[in-house]
């Protein structure tokens, strides 16, 4: 029953089950959140039971059922599917905690149909971890984006339906392009499952095609990923909720795009396709400018979730380059950013949650001196953003330096160059904040006080994983060695 | 009695159900419902037993009388007939269970009669899917035609106006087929269909013109663009109840004759390949896919609206007739399942709205998903299956459909559909956003539907997610066998 | 022309008569404000479609398909039975159709005053 | 219509006995009808017998339609249902219509039992029969006429008409044959004469079907029921 086979299938159920149950006990508020955190940790513990048969080199597969003839609903646990799956159940457990702080602190509205749409998220979330071929992953995909939407409006109010509205203009095109290029797929392959080093070769067709599949994949997961230009949904979908866009602006959604553009490029069309069609060097440009674009833009918000959510479509894009470098380091570095820029950023979210909590602050000019008043929250935002300047010592750094590595190995210095632009601007947007809540004061906030430990303890704890990866950063997950066997078995090398 | 009596059975049950609904309905008018729900259950089951048989021994042939075609009728029950009568049956079953409150209340001191026009309605379907002979098939459409007028007169103020135009229609419909029909017969002699089939020459003239005029008299009786001009008032107008029966399973069954025709009868070469007959559906179709939902977008009342998507919805199968793929067929197909259900669903709600507010503005929804959650719920996994996401019934049917366009090669066919969902999202959405978000006061009073409303709703809301997760199930059991001769699905 | 018209007009002169009722029954159809004289046109349409079976029945020398000890079980000396058959069940279905027809017109009748088509959509609009 | 002019040439000639459709089934159907089922009208055998199937679905046929003119135009209860039928005062009329209402009775009851040997059967009877009932409501007005045929007894006849046919079949089915195949039925006469049986007994089955109808719906049309006001 507990087969390594079955382990996919277990690692989907705590999730579903909670849905159920959050909906019964509408009545019952803790013992409705009782559930959230068990379905959270139970879902992570089944993860982290898969660990020691991923670092072997193991590749479990476990089939349902068929879906359509020969392509099987079936899930599939590799390094990078695990990786993305142990960060997202890892951190629905401090989001878990912290949203139960946030709702209560600020009274949401529906907050049953909050934890069950939060329940159904994760579960489509780790499905697209897991899923071993395109339709399955197809599917997860489009389940994240129905139950993203519940989310985003969840205020109700006029700017949250229209940027739920927004949200489905982007997502559900999105969404069809997929579906176009999968089925060009299975039409020119006839198969669809992902092998590292991709199944896509040559002999499916001439080189436009192959450009004009890819172009429409890119699309189809690039939305999700904040890609420019379809990156303008994300500021918007900041309408909703900090916890919602802690876990899925900053985790789920955008990171599911982000592991989508992972597939695409390692999983099914794979290096040397890319090489041959000449598709890595439009793609890469595209991150580069992003990332470059992004955090200009970031600049001149106001609005600290907006900023934050311009330096998210910045941080993606770093895992974009790395992907479309091609090079193993640069596929080390895109998998480690995408779990140091996840707990990173959503130290940063909580931290502007816990803020506006207390004070229903969210504009940064008026944070001028809140930090002598919430020193700890200040400080996890320090560290955090310090980590996404590439600060050595924490987290962020190990990723960059591996990208930095990986773009040289490419042959690409200009992306170097960029990496470093991007990592100026960074500091340019995040310092100022940090200086001012520090070394101003204001009057306003005498009788502010930190947060409630439901809000301050989770943005504590990710703060210190961030650190202790900073200085370990192969410590308790092994990130780093799973980012080597990823980047090993996609561009066949070994990286350093 | 054997067990090779069971293709006769359907029909004569429900015959001598509508005579039994009438004959008791005189001395207790509430016995009619339960007896015609009994009726729909037992041919249900019959449908169940069939489809049984024919899944272990193949078609089965019954020579009416015992004359053995094609001296006399033959009713032949293969894969695709049985498909279409599972459909058929279990889509009425779920009505009628529900059926009594809103029927009393759309025709008052009538739904007797309601009951037992609704059985023959039934019996009229029946018969077509099972039928091997091609004049027999045209009396059995006359039978479902005539009750479906009546069904729809049976509504609101304008409802006359409506079947009457839907009347004519049907009949000049149909006259086109038996007009078609009597070309067949003049030079192969025989109404068979195998025999027919067997016998006439595809080249001549008199056969490629029957072609044409039969897929006319469907066509309209289908409402594939621009014949669909009397869909959307037949549907609006008609009582709820009316069109939760008629609309899921009338324009599937002019499709199945539709594909028992060209492609049994004519055989796939001569109307993909002779002649344009297939690309003609096909670009129609897609016509219609986008007319249907451009309108549909532009409507106030949810029922309009509904049968504007039904217009869109119906053509999605007109599309897959057209291309005359093995894929593309499958899909058409499977999408005449996952449709009947979800449309089913969608006015079966809708007649649960107008039950407990008497009202079906879409301006007047607002706010009610949190009133009557379960019904709602189902709505919800309906409307998402119109629109074509996963998991459901509707995402694999375009699958399939889209698949079979790149097979042959037809883009514009593939970005058409694709683009026709966009559109179904824009009004479905708009319409789950105010359903779940606005609030409104007059709502304050209102319940969740009595059970025997909301469970048929659930059922049809589950059935729309399971059809799409076990569609290949579908595909393996039924659709591999119902490919006509010269298509196989691979794989 | 000849070689047009001989199997045409020579040959098949009895179907132009169908052409010709079709086309009075479309014409009724389409072109008559008046939703009774809609409906005649519909019935044209019918008989001539029943006027086509009949027509194929017809052979020449044949007598009707009464069996004759006389004559014997002799196809070629019977008008073909079967078209007459069908017909008479399209002329009831036909029968029954305008039955249904009438009682629609009747209450549209009842409801709106008029059976006048414009000043049905016009009431339409209205109400 | 243009097309149909295409394809005249296509079309067997007129009046060709060699044509195709003249081969095949219908020269069957010459050959055997009479020793088949014992009755000179093929025609009555094709539609009581080798087609009966159709010709059921033609009684159901026109029932729906006697139902839906019940169903669009009758009040739900008889009481608020007036009849728009006066009795006439035209001396002649009345008077003729007192001396043709049986003759033509008569001849229908004939034209129904006589369809195996000359052209007629049920529902052309059935029509005469309906004819002459009509005759008399449109001469002796509504209520008068109720005495001849009343009202309710419209739609029982049309069920009995349904039924006979209907039941008829499923007698043969219990009897062990296919539905309609009267040879099976268990009487113990040579098969042709049980045939003969069976398409008299379907023959009554339609008669009974169209009378029921066709007065229901005359009632129906003639009657001031639903729509003005709307009830």
């Amino acid at each position: 029953m507990f087969s390594e086979t079955t382990q996919p299938l277990w690692a989907l159920v705590p999730s579903l089950l909670a849905i159920p149950l959050i909906l019964a006990t509408a009545r019952r508020p803790n013992l409705r959140e009782t559930w959230t955190l068990l379905a959270a940790l139970s879902q992570c513990a089944v993860v982290l039971s898969m660990l020691p048969w991923v670092l072997e080199g193991h590749v479990i597969e476990s089939t349902l059922w068929s879906l359509a003839p020969d392509i099987n609903l079936s899930l599939r646990v590799d390094p990078l599917g695990f990786l993305f799956a142990l960060v997202a159940s890892t951190l629905w457990i401090v989001t878990s905690c912290y949203s139960i702080g946030y709702v209560r602190g600020t009274r949401e509205k529906h907050q049953t149909r909050y934890f069950a749409s939060f329940a159904c998220c994760l579960t489509a979330t780790i499905g697209i971890a897991f899923s071993a071929n395109l339709l399955t992953f197809l599917l997860f995909f489009e389940l994240l984006t129905l139950t993203t939407y519940p989310l985003v409006i969840h205020k109700e109010t006029k700017a949250a339906l229209s940027a739920g509205r927004k949200y489905l203009a982007y997502t559900l095109p999105a969404g069809l392009t997929l579906f176009g290029a999968i089925c060009w797929t299975a039409t020119t392959a006839g198969n669809l499952d992902f092998v590292a080093g991709g199944f896509l070769s040559t002999k499916h067709g001439t080189a436009e095609t192959l450009q004009l599949i890819f172009l429409l994949f890119m699309i189809g997961v690039g939305v999700k990923a904040g890609v420019m230009p379809l990156h303008s949904w994300l500021p918007s979908a900041m309408a909703a909720p900090t916890p919602v866009s802690a876990l899925l602006h900053a985790v789920a959604v955008v990171k599911a795009g982000a592991f989508g553009v992972l597939r695409v490029t390692g999983y099914v069309f794979g290096p040397e396709l890319l090489r041959d069609i000449g598709a890595w060097t439009a793609l890469a440009w595209f991150a580069g400018i992003t990332l470059t674009m992004a955090s200009l833009l970031a600049i001149r918000q106001n609005n600290l979730k907006r900023r934050l959510a311009y330096s998210t479509i910045a941080h993606l894009s770093y895992t974009v380059l790395g992907a479309a470098l091609l090079s193993p380091w640069s596929w080390t570095g895109a998998s480690l950013h995408l779990v140091f820029h996840a707990t990173l950023k959503i130290t940063l979210f909580f931290c502007a949650g816990a803020i506006y909590v207390n004070t229903h602050i969210e504009n940064i000019s008026d944070m001028a001196g809140i930090g002598r008043r919430m020193p700890v929250t200040m400080a996890a935002f320090a560290v955090a953003s310090l980590g996404l300047v590439g600060f050595p010592g924490i987290s962020g750094f190990a990723s960059k330096w591996s990208l930095a590595l990986g773009s040289l190995e490419a042959g690409q210095g200009v992306f170097l160059g960029l990496l470093v632009l991007s990592g100026v601007l960074n500091a340019s947007y995040f310092l100022p904040i940090i200086h001012a809540a520090f070394f101003k004061t204001n009057p306003a906030f005498d009788r502010v006080a930190e947060a409630s430990p439901w809000l301050v303890a989770p943005l504590v704890i990710t703060a210190t994983i961030s650190v202790v990866w900073g200085i370990a950063p192969n410590l308790g997950a092994h990130a780093v060695d799973l980012a080597m066997l990823i980047a090993t078995s996609v561009t066949g090398e070994h990286s350093g | 009695m054997t067990w090779s009596q069971l293709p006769i059975l359907t029909p004569v049950v429900l015959l001598v159900g509508a005579t039994a609904v009438l004959l008791t309905g005189r001395i207790r008018p509430s016995l009619a419902h339960r007896l015609a729900t009994a009726t729909c259950a037992s041919c249900f089951a019959i449908a169940i037993a069939l489809a049984v048989q024919v899944h272990h021994h193949g078609p089965t042939h019954y020579a009416l009388g015992g004359w053995s075609p094609p001296i006399g009728i033959e009713l032949v029950a293969d894969t695709l007939s049985v498909y279409f009568l599972l459909v058929i049956t279990g889509i009425a079953l779920l009505v009628m269970v529900g059926a009594a409150p809103a029927v009393e209340r759309d025709t008052p001191g009538r739904s007797v009669e309601f009951f037992a026009i609704s059985l023959i309605f039934l019996l009229g379907l029946s018969g077509i899917v099972l039928t091997g002979d091609l004049f027999n098939l045209y009396v059995f459409l006359e039978i479902s035609s005539l009750s479906a007028y009546t069904l729809v007169s049976s509504g609101d103020e304008r409802a006359g106006v409506a079947a009457f135009r839907y009347l004519i229609v049907g009949t000049i419909g149909a006259s086109f087929y038996l007009l078609g029909l009597g070309f067949l017969y003049s030079v192969t002699g025989t109404l068979n269909m195998t025999d027919m089939a067997m016998r006439l020459d595809p080249a001549a003239i008199p056969v490629r013109l029957a072609a044409v005029m039969i897929t006319v008299g469907l066509g309209l009786k289908m409402a594939i663009f621009p014949m669909h001009r009397w869909l959307p008032d037949a549907y609006t107008h008609a009582s709820s109840t009316a069109t939760a029966l008629i609309a899921p399973i009338m324009t599937k069954v002019s499709a199945y004759v539709l594909i028992r025709i060209l492609f049994f009868v004519f055989g796939t070469s001569m109307v993909s390949i002779d002649l344009p007959i297939a690309q003609a559906i096909m670009w129609l179709s897609v016509a219609g896919v986008l007319v249907g939902s451009t309108m549909a977008i532009a409507q106030t009342d949810l029922k309009r609206m509904l049968a504007y998507s039904s217009v869109a919805q119906v053509a999605y199968i007109g599309v897959g007739i057209g291309l005359a793929t093995p894929l593309a067929l499958a899909g058409a197909l499977l999408h005449v399942i996952s449709h009947a259900t979800m449309k089913c669903c969608l006015f079966l709600v809708v007649g649960a709205v107008e039950l407990q507010t008497g009202n079906r503005k879409l301006s007047s929804l607002s706010g009610i998903g949190r009133k009557m959650p379960w019904t709602f719920a189902a709505f919800t996994a309906a409307a998402v299956a119109m629109i074509g996401l996963p998991p459901t019934g509707g995402f694999f049917s375009k699958w399939y459909l889209v698949l079979g366009g790149m097979a042959t090669g037809e883009w514009w066919v593939v970005i058409f559909v694709l683009g026709a969902s966009l559109l179904t999202a824009t009004y479905f959405f708009r319409l789950l956003e105010s359903i779940y978000t606005r609030q409104s006061s007059e709502l304050a009073p209102i319940k969740e539907a009595p059970l025997a409303v909301a469970l048929p709703i659930v059922i049809l809301g589950l059935a729309v997610i399971l059809f799409g997760l076990f569609n290949s199930r579908i595909l393996d059991l039924f659709l591999r066998d119902a490919m006509p001769p010269g298509l196989v699905i691979s794989g | 022309m000849t070689e047009f018209l001989q199997p045409l007009v020579i040959d098949r002169w009895a179907y132009v008569f169908t052409i010709l009722l079709l086309s009075v029954g479309l014409y009724g159809l389409v072109m008559k404000k008046n939703l009774i004289k809609k409906l005649i046109g519909m019935n044209i349409f019918q008989t001539a479609v029943i006027l086509f079976f009949i027509q194929q029945a017809y052979k020449h020398g044949g007598t009707v398909p009464i069996y004759d000890t006389t004559v014997g079980a002799r196809p070629e000396l019977y008008v073909n039975p079967l078209p007459h058959g069908l017909m008479l069940t399209a002329i009831v279905v036909s029968v029954a159709t305008t039955g249904v027809a009438l009682a629609l017109l009747v209450l549209i009748h009842r409801r709106y005053e008029t059976l006048n088509e414009d000043e049905l959509l016009q009431k339409l609009r209205e109400s | 219509m243009g097309l149909l002019l295409v394809a005249g040439p296509g079309l067997p000639a007129f009046g060709d006995p060699e044509s195709a459709a003249a081969g095949h089934v219908s020269a069957h159907f010459v050959e055997n009808a009479y020793l088949d089922s014992h009755t000179p009208n093929i025609v009555t055998v094709i539609i009581a017998d080798y087609r009966g199937f159709d010709t059921l679905g033609e009684v159901v046929v026109v029932f729906v339609a006697g139902l839906a003119c019940l169903f669009l135009l009758r009040r739900s209860n008889p009481q608020q249902t007036g009849y728009l039928l006066r009795r006439t005062d035209s001396i002649i009329v009345d008077l003729a219509t007192r001396v043709m209402t049986p003759i033509i009775q008569v001849f229908a009851l004939y034209v129904i039992f006589h369809g195996h040997y000359s052209p007629g059967g049920g529902f052309q009877g059935g029509a005469l029969f309906a004819g002459s009932i009509l005759l008399q409501r449109v001469s002796q007005g509504h209520e008068n006429s109720q005495h001849t045929f009343s009202r309710h007894l419209d739609t029982p006849f049309a069920i009995a008409g349904v039924l006979i046919f209907a039941g008829l079949g499923v007698v043969t089915l219990l009897a062990g044959g296919n539905y309609l195949q009267y040879d099976q039925l268990p009487l113990g006469l040579r098969l042709d004469m049980l045939r003969n049986l069976g398409i008299l007994v379907a023959e009554v089955g339609v008669a009974f079907a169209v009378v029921g109808t066709l007065v229901s719906i005359f009632d129906d049309l003639s009657c001031t029921g639903r729509g003005i006001p709307r009830d």
